[in-house]
């Protein structure tokens, strides 16, 4: 076996009392695409961030080439040849995409920034990976897919880099620009470049990697060649144990309609979206990146006010533009960027899971805390929520353990609707099939549910019926049994 | 195993209890240099570590703690109130207008005991407060900027409310508010800040309003996802700083027997500093009000214990810079929420 | 068309000010039309005010009046309205230079040595004394200091005890504060208390009272004769030094007017009735009127609240 | 095709320039205003609408023009610096004590022309600014509590150099600085003003160093991923904001011809409220130099045309509270930045 390029053994690290890490182990070799697997909180993010010189380990050895190294600042690491797309979203939003490339690597002529060199680069760089984005818009004026994608194009443009570390790059972007990025890194894996990648979507790992990691709880347990292994055997070393079918689908739909939309609207996002949800139904809804899905939903909790058309849950019309009211119709929305509108990542994961449920727990402004304690101990048991306390911090939960906190909060109150945006983004497979399970219970128990998301799998596994969106409208609907990824696909596009 | 709280494990615990340490860090230190005049026999006795000037640091925080409560809440919910002095001194004026022996200072003037002045005082201290949270909830202007605004144009409405005079002469019904005391030894002004703290730390605590507040400045979006109506929250976070801005008015009016055009300028720098010190971050959603009460006692000892040293006025300045500084850096909370 | 006054006042949240202010605004010229004076607020702010100078200069103003932040800071106005030719005034305080029309002051190291004199007068020139100070370096702080340091020299060497003297920037509530920690620091040791202002001396009478010390124990004086000390000087806690606001404000607008309008002009205010024999009008061609400090007695007290309005 | 851009060109256009409407609108009024009182036959002229009153605010709004520049690279990097007014006064009276003709005030006064002086205010200033960017970056404290430090201590050590005395009597070769005029007609400071902003916006715009500002206020995290030497560009942000109080230093010691204790006190809150009106975000990342500098005018016009209008005092400080709201109010860009 020949020498590996890097490898990190026997990493440890704790934060507080939490051990992230307590025997991290990872090989990589030049020329190879290394998918790093393992559940939410099993210590890939961390092992991760030592490597770029975010922490300090408290023990263990990295050897670079066969040097032993140690990087105190991610400056070090990139020095180094190391460069990684992290995990959440991350760029500079008002300097233009552009800047955000280069950023650190700008082309200079001296001090200064040679700008039309810098456009010229970045325009060259975008349009041979076929993103379709303008190098001079500021990033804030882009989708969180596109700005996801310059993230990626970021790490791209280290020529230098001999490591390039992809930290579940793909769950905020669409299908084609998955497939582009996937060539782009067989590409580079050929020009002789380490790669890691991380996902929660495991058919990833079999289409590109060809060696994998497993971690479980901060310690690697397992690590081979993708080749030898298949992905029940994959979930199986990730989870532990087997699992048995990945979705898990149990209600069924009734005639009952409970909500209802009438010609919505909200320029420029979405116009004259009409679509009928049933008690017991889970109505997926499918479109491409952008086509307006999310504004869609923001519109119907009353985040934002529509311009036109109607809105009817249980038969009544529901003003228009007021939370409030959808939460006491029984509405509840999971919401697709939990950092920016789901969480307070600067409160207790506690307080996070009963904060809309306040309202219910108080007698005369005071807030009944046995009730709350109750509420929130049901909610982190129910989601199986990974944290040592409901005191933690939800900023310092792993990626998919803050999804469940977003999750558990808006399940908690015992909704009658569901509007679910996304609601598996960055989940490991156990999670996802916990969540499954619940929106299946949920919809069997009389629920509905509006689920939208861009993984064709999900759709496809949990939807009754399917409604595709396209440039803010709909455009097809299709039942449960005519839903397949060709037909689905044909229709977004 | 506790829920909802933010103690529990051992680096959450450091954090609650760093700012104590610094505070009596602070004591020791300047109690040890009084003790040291005393050993060199300049003193007839250690003048810090004495009850009355426990008492006296009290009465001497009492302004800045009560704005401070107010200040707890608002930079909580991702804000700052830069007009708390403003509006302390325009209540306090408001107050004294109705609180003053003579007569003809304003075309209302007349002595109508305490009740009414402090009536006054709170209601103009709120409605103020109101306009800065309506101003900066409705058209999402930051909060910097509104009160900074309110900073000003209070000034000018207290100068306004006389022509530019102070009123004196004030009824001692009044009065008691400042200099009078509980059982002859405790400062009516150490316990109005005592009963200020206390409510508030039932409100931020144990209330839904409180926990709202800790949502707004964490995260407004997620608040709102959450069916909080987040601008009603904001709003009463202003008035409750202008509330207490207004107690704050009449007890620094009452102390002083007289309302000056020029009383509270620059306080709200202390009041932010003692929030600050108390752990709390300017960019919201963190914050305790024991550590504000701290982080005013930490400033009120250095104030007190620098006079009392003898301490020239520059040095002072210079070594209090430094203190605040140092208290900060010192309190091992720090590190988690930068 | 009335002479056009500008009248640059170092800021205007202090009573002292605002009676100034009101004697401008009541002098007999402006009364009846003849001249027009337009207040500045300086902001407490020397820099502020030299802008001010320049622009009413800028604006062709007929005379300037200038109640100045700083003794060095401000002179640049003195030199701008020259340049101009526009006449200018110095009132209330003094600034290093000779070049102004004409100078309406009064002396703050007088006011310094008058304030402690009468202090030490009480302690019989024996004891331990405090001095409130102005704020640090500014004009105030150094001239009254430096008056109130005269005072005790003239007592025999040693007789008198400077325990402690701290800025308290002219607040009453940062003296009170002070003056309850330095009682606290020097229990039952401190005899006199020189303010340098009265609002300072009357924080101190606050925080004795506070400590539960009687305030007719103690030597206490300030500067200015603002209401509340004239109050607390009937009330026998205090001596002030007052400055007339009104003899400043007046006397400087007139010795204005007799350089816009010419010969004709004769002073319409009463204050020059009053000084007759300290301060002679002379033409308006003085070029320092001392406007004397009057000592706040228990006898002119009343006398001087009256003409407050109380 | 999407282009991935969100937002047209049109808002952002107006972003760019809806500060500059807000100006306008402001020199209307006042213009107005004056106007009127010449038709009235009150003024024999329209003393606001005059270059001579042009460049007198311009050398009005020099001081706090620099400050405001300095400040705008401290905001935008996601800071605050509250130190500039301490920082302006300790510069300038060290600059001072280089440049007096009346020896003693220091051991080591003299009049050595203006190039020491001015090299002495700016190392005075870049120092403290080193040691506020370093205590914030390698403690990781808010910028907020290690500036208010330095306000204190700074003016602490503008007194302890001459124990708390003025300087004055300064030579004229550094006096020029203050009051000289090009062709004689433009003030020296507003020339100095006019090229600190030219090299600023270069500097912010145009070089490696000012994106790299940008990047560590827009998100420090990912500024370090990159490699960014965030610490070294925070050090290096508070270095220019100070090196810039000692430019103001020199100015405002210069014009008024002595080195005040008390000089430039609060003068930061003009400066952070000259940037915040120019549309920077006090949580960073966002900020504009030409916006500053509209944001110096837009508060030079206000103080002068108030003045000029012989507004009173109080009535002043109501408009202006007023004024300053409704200019961030009614800036079109507002709603875009929320
Ligand atoms: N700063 C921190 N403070 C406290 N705990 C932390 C911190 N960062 C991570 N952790 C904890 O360390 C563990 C590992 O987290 P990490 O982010 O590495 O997981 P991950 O494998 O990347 O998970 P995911 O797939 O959900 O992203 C988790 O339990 C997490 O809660
Ligand atoms: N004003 C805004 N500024 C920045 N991002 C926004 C803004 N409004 C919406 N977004 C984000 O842009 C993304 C695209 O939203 P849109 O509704 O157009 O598409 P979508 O079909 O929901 O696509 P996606 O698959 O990304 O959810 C969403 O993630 C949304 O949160
Ligand atoms: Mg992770
Ligand atoms: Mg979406």
């Amino acid at each position: 076996m020949p020498e590996p390029m890097l490898s990190m053994s026997h990493i440890k690290k704790s934060f507080g009392g939490v051990k992230a890490l307590v025997d991290g182990n990872l090989d990589l070799e030049a020329g190879r695409i290394h998918a790093l697997c393992g559940g939410n909180g099993a210590g890939k993010s961390t092992i991760l961030s030592i490597l770029m010189g975010f922490y300090k380990p408290d023990a263990g050895e990295i050897r670079l080439n066969g040097e032993p190294v140690q990087f105190h600042s991610p400056q070090q690491a990139l020095a180094a040849g190391i460069a990684i797309v992290q995990q959440e979203l991350s760029g500079i939003p008002h300097l233009t995409v552009a800047e955000n490339i280069f950023l650190g690597e700008e082309p200079r002529r001296g001090a200064f920034v040679d700008f039309p060199k810098l456009y010229r680069q970045a325009d060259a760089l975008l349009s041979s990976l076929g993103f379709a984005i303008d190098p001079r818009a500021r990033l804030d004026t882009l989708t969180v897919a596109s700005q996801q994608l310059i993230e990626i194009a970021k790490a791209l443009s280290r020529h230098d880099a001999r490591i390039v570390i992809f930290d579940e790059p793909t769950s905020a972007i669409g299908e084609k620009d998955a497939e582009r990025l996937f060539e782009v890194l067989r590409e580079l894996a050929a020009a002789g470049k380490a790669i890691v990648y991380v996902t929660h979507r495991l058919a990833e790992i079999f289409q590109i990697a060809d060696d994998y990691t497993v971690f479980q709880d901060g310690a690697r347990v397992a690590t081979g060649q993708v080749a030898d292994i298949n992905r029940e055997r994959l979930i199986e070393m990730m989870i532990g144990g087997a699992i048995e079918g990945e979705f898990v689908k149990e209600n069924a739909p009734t005639a009952e309609p409970v909500l209802e939309l009438s010609g919505l609207g909200r320029a420029p996002w979405f116009e004259g979206v009409d679509l009928t949800l049933h008690a017991g139904e889970i109505l997926g809804v499918y479109g491409l990146v952008g086509s307006g899905r999310t504004e869609m939903l923001d519109t119907i909790y009353g985040l934002e006010t529509p311009d036109e058309g109607e809105i009817k849950v249980f038969g009544r019309p529901l003003p228009p533009g007021d939370v409030k009211a959808a939460l006491a119709t029984g509405l509840s929305y999971v919401t697709e960027d939990r950092k920016r509108t789901g969480l307070i990542l600067s409160a207790s994961v506690g307080s996070n899971l009963s904060l809309a449920h306040l309202r219910h727990l108080h007698s005369l402004g005071f807030v009944k805390r046995p009730a709350e304690r109750a509420l929130i101990d049901r909610a982190i048991a129910g989601m199986r929520i990974k944290t040592p306390s409901p005191a933690q911090l939800v900023r310092n939960l792993s990626g998919g353990n803050q999804q469940k906190v977003v999750f558990g909060r808006c399940t908690a109150g015992e909704p009658k609707i569901l509007l679910l945006d996304e609601p598996t983004r960055g989940v490991d497979v156990g999670a996802k099939k916990e969540i499954y399970r619940f929106i299946s219970n949920f919809a069997r128990a009389g629920g509905a549910v509006l689920m939208v998301s861009s993984e064709l799998d999900e759709i496809i596994g949990m939807s009754d019926r399917v409604l595709v969106i396209k440039q803010g409208r709909n455009v097809a609907e299709l039942p449960r049994r005519a839903a397949d990824q060709k037909s689905l696909m044909m229709a977004a596009l | 195993m506790q829920t909802g709280s933010r103690a529990g494990t051992n680096p959450l615990a450091m954090r609650e209890y760093g700012i104590v340490f610094a505070f009596i860090g602070l004591c020791i230190l300047v109690g040890a240099l009084c003790q040291l005049k005393v050993v060199q026999g300049t003193w007839p006795q250690n003048a810090f570590l004495t009850v009355n000037n426990l008492l006296l640091i009290l009465h001497q925080i009492s302004v800045n703690g009560v704005l401070a409560v107010g200040m707890t809440f608002v930079i909580i919910s991702g804000g700052i109130d830069l007009s708390v002095g403003s509006l302390l001194a325009f209540s306090g004026m408001m107050a004294a207008s109705f609180a003053t022996r003579s007569p003809g200072v304003t075309a209302w003037a007349g002595n109508y005991g305490a009740f009414i002045p402090i009536v006054v005082a709170l209601a103009v201290g709120s409605a103020s407060g109101a306009l800065n949270g309506w101003i900066i909830s409705r058209f999402k202007i930051q909060a910097f900027i509104a009160t900074l605004g309110m900073l000003m144009a209070g000034r000018g409405f207290t100068m306004a409310v006389t022509n530019g005079n102070p009123i004196s002469a004030l009824g001692p019904e009044f009065r008691w508010f400042g200099t009078g005391k509980l059982f002859d030894a405790i400062p009516i002004p150490a316990v109005i800040l005592g009963i200020v703290f206390l409510l508030a730390w039932i409100i931020l605590n144990k209330t839904v309003f409180g926990r709202y507040v800790y949502a707004v400045g964490g995260n407004e979006k997620s608040a709102r996802t959450s069916g909080i109506n987040t601008k009603a929250i904001l709003i009463w976070v202003y008035v409750l700083s202008g509330f207490l801005a207004g107690v704050a008015g009449v007890i620094l009016t009452a102390k002083t027997g007289s309302a000056q055009t020029a009383a509270g300028t620059s306080y709200e720098l202390d009041a932010i500093a003692a929030v600050v010190i108390g752990g709390a971050s300017l960019s919201g959603g963190i914050g305790r009000l024991t550590g504000t009460f701290f982080g005013a006692l930490i400033i009120g000892v250095m104030n007190n214990g620098l006079d009392i040293l003898g301490v020239q006025s520059f040095y002072q300045l210079i070594i209090k810079g430094s203190l605040i500084v140092f208290a900060v850096i010192l309190d091992p909370s720090r590190k988690l929420t930068a | 068309a009335p002479v056009r006054i500008a009248f640059l006042m170092y800021g205007n949240k202090a009573e002292f000010v605002q009676l100034m202010e009101r004697y401008a605004k009541e002098h007999p010229a402006v009364k009846q039309g003849l001249a027009e004076v337009t207040l500045f607020d300086g902001r407490y702010d020397a820099a502020v005010q030299n802008d001010q100078g320049q622009m009413a200069v800028n604006s062709k103003y007929d005379a300037i009046i200038i109640n100045p932040m700083d003794f060095e800071a401000n002179i640049d106005v003195v030199t701008v309205a020259n340049e101009a030719g526009i006449p200018i005034v110095v009132t209330n305080a003094r600034l290093n230079t000779q070049d102004m029309l004409s100078e309406v002051v009064s002396d703050d190291v007088e006011g310094g040595y008058l304030e402690a004199k009468a202090v030490l007068e009480k302690l019989g020139c024996k004891g331990n004394v405090v001095i409130i100070e102005g704020p640090k370096g500014g004009s105030g702080e150094i001239e009254r200091g430096r008056g109130n340091e005269r005072a005790i020299s003239e007592c025999p060497e040693g007789a008198v005890k400077v325990l402690e003297r701290k800025t308290a920037n002219w607040s009453r509530a940062e003296a009170l504060d002070l003056m309850q920690n330095w009682l606290t620091a020097h229990p039952k040791e401190i005899d006199g208390v020189i303010g340098q202002n009265d609002e300072m001396a009357l924080g101190a009478i606050e925080a004795i009272k506070s400590a539960g010390y009687d305030v007719k124990d103690f030597a206490i004086a300030g500067i200015d004769g603002v209401t509340d000390a004239l109050r607390a000087v009937k009330a026998g806690e205090m001596t002030s030094i007052l400055q007339d606001a009104r003899g400043q404000a007046q006397g400087s607008i007139d010795v204005a007017m007799k350089a816009v309008v010419g010969d004709d002009y004769k002073p319409m205010s009463d204050i020059w009735e009053q000084y007759k024999g300290k301060m002679e009008w002379n033409d308006g061609k003085t070029k320092r009127y001392d406007v004397p400090w009057t000592i706040v007695t228990p006898e002119n007290v009343d006398a001087l609240l009256k003409d407050r309005g109380y």
